[in-house]
């Protein structure tokens, strides 16, 4: 499968939906530590927004889904992640307006606008412990298996490690954004909850893909 | 925790029904939305001025929504920024087609709410622009004004802001007004105790006893120096002098002072710091255009204090001079 | 005590120095006596109203000298009554021909001082009337309200009065409206933290961790209910229908309402509890004509409120509704 | 000696300036126990005050000398005694007003206006624990006299000694005015400063007329 069609990508946010859910204690456990606790909260509110804008969404523009996704999330939840996670979907859609099929170019257009809008929005870059230092290598990662024609199971495969890696590496520095930078060096060693987050996002969506 | 309240998590939403089951006649909801509220009454062709923020500071943000001041604003719960969707609300509610023009504080959360609906608002062909207040010279060195914190100089941008869309300027003039009270205003605040977040229940920060802090933030972000509590005039000294040097304002200037309360410290105390400004003042040979003292942006029941300077030309003169009337703040012209 | 002064026993007089250096075009010194304050200019043929009383609470008693309200002011010590002398200099000053009339509250050593101050103004032939407000129910029983002390509900008087006077009203005039508003006012207060006098240094009674007085005095005198702090809605029942049961305020009155702070307490918690004094008001067929929210009679850093009603008729509410213009409280036309 | 001259109250004023002045640690004291403790600079600064304006007294209207030697003292010293003793001197001043020499009638109208005068401005009437405490019996003892028809050596000893008793009976009752009331029953056993004062007064005008 080479291509995501519009119900693969309703499907696909139907299972982002679950999943969110599902770790809904778990990020709020991690959030607790330096933050105020409501990751959990608003990301299984937000990914519901997301699920139910779409199911009644009629057109067949995948990127106007996911614009217009993005502006429901918005609605949803006001914290900083729920605002950096509608961003995403919303210059991610805006990305591949108009495409009713996502191919691996288009995939990697998405992910660089999603995460470019968050990095506009948050005024944040990687190596900052956030969201961004997971999404940003999974989005080069797309990009490079883009420009290198690769399939699009081998490109998730990549994106879905680069991702991880991202996560992992936000041990050990110290968070400049968001409640945990008043903690300075106290937040060195706790892996951030919003780049956790965005590991699970990539995750998700590669995993759906491979199970297609 | 000593204070009037029913539940902590009714706290926000409950003081806003008060204000507004007292204000009615100037203020109301925006749909129905008790964290959006907007002046009763709109006026064509004006350009519209909204602002939002945490709750836990009035007059800030809401008590300066009313005539000749701000048109509409959202209000986040206890320190927290309200979110995208009700800015964006607020908006759309107070666009009389000459644009929108959103001034808030220099705070990470506001900053991307703001900037969110703005994309929003841009998404329905309403036209805004942005003016972020940064004034705190204790909360970055001078070179990094862009990363400085928005504390009680805000209420210059407000009023003189305010002033200038009341004379139906276009969006592009109101904002470059506003631009020009920001590059001409400073603050610098000290901390005497802490303030309690009602859903916290106990102070997020410490001041140790006979202890102050110059230059706290007013969430109690960390200062510049701690240390035991000094008579009154070399706490005016000190942080003056960090507001004079750092625009700088030079003798012959004529300036508007602020001289803000944090919410515990009576006038009385403000007064006796306001004797010292005005003696450094003369001595500086910087005249004084208007000194306003009481309580213009707090933190609940924290006691400290702020000093604001505004270098004023004529322009800026003008506008502050101008009535304003709001449920918390009344002026004639001056 | 954390305070902002120099010395304890400069503490008055610097913060007057403060008031005088930030308000000078509004307010001057009698003869040089910092404690001798008047509007800077006086009306031909207006009956002059004069004030006084301890230091500590402002606005009170000096911060409504101005523009329809009070023509002088005579400042004590912090808790203490001006002299007797001073008083006279005011009288003095702000005779204008049509008489003085003396507006204080009912404590013993400010009555003492300003009968005095009246037996050495006949001595100079300068007409002299006295009205002193007195309204707070929980000070004393009815039938007994001779002995009640005057708090809050005072800044009605002096609005009311000021703008009778304004209106170049006969001193007989200003008086019988002056004793008509004190007739129909009615404050009860509660505190939940003591305040410190300077020159003491430390609290001169104590309220325990967790509890709150109901009708303590704002000088400390003791209350009617001392016990744990309860919720709002609950406190504002209590002292609301201490308060209306009292005049009493009937179905179908009009009111207008003061919300004051004592100084530590947060604008957020005034109208938390407004919310419920709303609430009240309306359940009982009692219409409100106006809210006042703010500082209007402080104990400096004590936190804690006072609610007053202040029951109308046309003749109130014309005056009530009058502009009013001072260095501490603005009003435009109601 | 029956009737004092203007040079003899002058002469007193001197005295009564002497004692204030003597008795002033020891008023400060008794006014610490349950006052702010400025009975005794106050004390110290009307009777300066008073004595200062007699000695530049030209006319020879000793009820002139002493209403208008009250004006002084009010301008000297606020706080309450302050105040009250002022008002005793120009009430009892305007009792005598016009007469050059004073005997028993016009000792006794003088000092019955004191009193009157006192209890006129503090809203206050015997057995309350204050100045009035001493001064009445006084003030009555010296009326009682003049209506007997008794000398004024015998009838100043006979004030002196109703105005101590007087003093002594505010230990045991509880004080209604100023500063101590707000003590409640721990005022109970305390002497009143007050009525302290009024004593001394008294002993001292006395004890000027006996010497004569
Ligand atoms: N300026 C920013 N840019 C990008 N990501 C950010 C920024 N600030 C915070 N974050 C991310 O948001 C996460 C916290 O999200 P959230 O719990 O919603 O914040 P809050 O509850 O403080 O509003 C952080 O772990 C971080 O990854
Ligand atoms: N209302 C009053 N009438 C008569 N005497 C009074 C009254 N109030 C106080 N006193 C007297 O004043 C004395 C205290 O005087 P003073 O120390 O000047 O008072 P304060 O320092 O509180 O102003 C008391 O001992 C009492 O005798
Ligand atoms: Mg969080
Ligand atoms: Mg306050
Ligand atoms: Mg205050
Ligand atoms: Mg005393």
């Amino acid at each position: 499968m080479e291509t995501l069609s519009i119900d693969n990508v309703k499907d696909f946010l139907t299972k982002m939906n679950e999943v969110a859910a599902s770790n809904k204690d778990y990020l709020i456990e991690l959030d607790s530590k330096m933050g105020d606790g409501d990751l959990g909260l608003t990301m299984a509110a937000v990914f519901a927004a997301l699920d139910d804008f779409a199911s009644s969404y009629e057109d067949e523009d995948i990127g106007g889904l996911l614009m217009k996704g993005g502006m429901a999330m918005a609605k949803a939840a006001p914290s900083t992640m729920g605002t950096l996670m509608a961003t995403g979907f919303m210059r991610g859609g805006k990305a591949v307006k108009g495409s009713t099929g996502l191919g691996v170019s288009e995939i990697a257009a998405f992910w660089k606008a999603f995460v470019e809008g968050i990095m506009d929005r948050g005024k944040s870059k990687p190596g900052e412990k956030t969201i961004i230092d997971a999404l940003y290598p999974a989005a080069e990662s797309f990009e490079a298996s883009a420009a290198a024609g690769e399939a699009l199971p081998v490109a998730s495969a990549k994106a879905k490690t680069a991702a991880e890696h991202g996560r992992d590496s936000t041990v050990g520095i110290v968070a400049q954004h968001g409640r945990a930078a008043y903690y300075q060096e106290k937040s060195k060693e706790i892996q951030d909850p919003g780049a956790t987050m965005g590991a699970i996002l990539v995750g998700t969506f590669v995993d759906f893909i491979t199970e297609l | 925790m000593k204070k009037f309240l029913n539940k902590p998590e009714k706290f926000v939403d409950e003081m806003i029904e008060g204000i507004m089951a007292a204000h009615s006649d100037k203020l109301k909801y925006v749909n129905d939305d008790l964290r959006c509220v907007c002046t009763a009454t709109g006026r064509e062709g004006k350009v519209g001025i909204a602002t939002g923020g945490g709750s836990g500071h009035l007059p800030l943000f809401l008590g300066y929504v009313g005539d000749g001041m701000l048109d509409g604003c959202s209000v986040g719960g206890v320190f927290q920024s309200p979110s995208a969707e009700q800015m964006f609300e607020v908006t759309k509610e107070i666009d009389r087609g000459a644009g929108v023009l959103y001034i808030y504080g220099n705070y990470g959360g506001d900053i991307m709410n703001f900037d969110m609906a703005a994309e929003m608002a841009d998404m329905e062909d309403i036209k805004v622009l942005q003016v972020v207040a940064g004034e705190d010279v204790a909360s970055s060195k001078k070179g990094e004004e862009h990363k400085r914190r928005g504390v009680a100089g805000i209420f210059f941008v407000y009023k003189i802001a305010g002033a200038c869309a009341d004379d139906l300027k276009s969006l592009e003039e109101v904002k470059r007004v506003a631009d020009k009270v920001c590059a001409n205003v400073r603050t610098m605040g000290v901390a005497l105790s802490p303030c309690i977040v009602p859903e916290v229940g106990k102070p997020s920060f410490q001041i140790e006893d006979g202890e102050m802090e110059i230059g706290m933030g007013i969430h109690g972000e960390p200062g510049i120096e701690k240390g035991p509590l000094k008579p009154a005039d070399e706490v005016v000294e000190t942080m003056l002098n960090a507001i004079l040097v750092d625009l700088p304002y030079e003798r012959g200037a004529e300036v508007a002072v602020l001289m803000n309360g944090l919410g515990a410290t009576p006038k009385e105390e403000l007064y006796v710091m306001y004797r010292k400004v005005a003696e450094i003042l003369k001595a500086k040979g910087i005249s004084v255009f208007h000194v306003y003292a009481g309580e213009f942006a707090t933190s609940m029941e924290m006691a400290g204090a702020s000093i604001s300077l505004l270098k004023l030309d004529d322009e800026l003169k003008k506008y502050l001079s101008r009535p304003a009337y709001t449920p918390f703040f009344e002026q004639v012209q001056l």
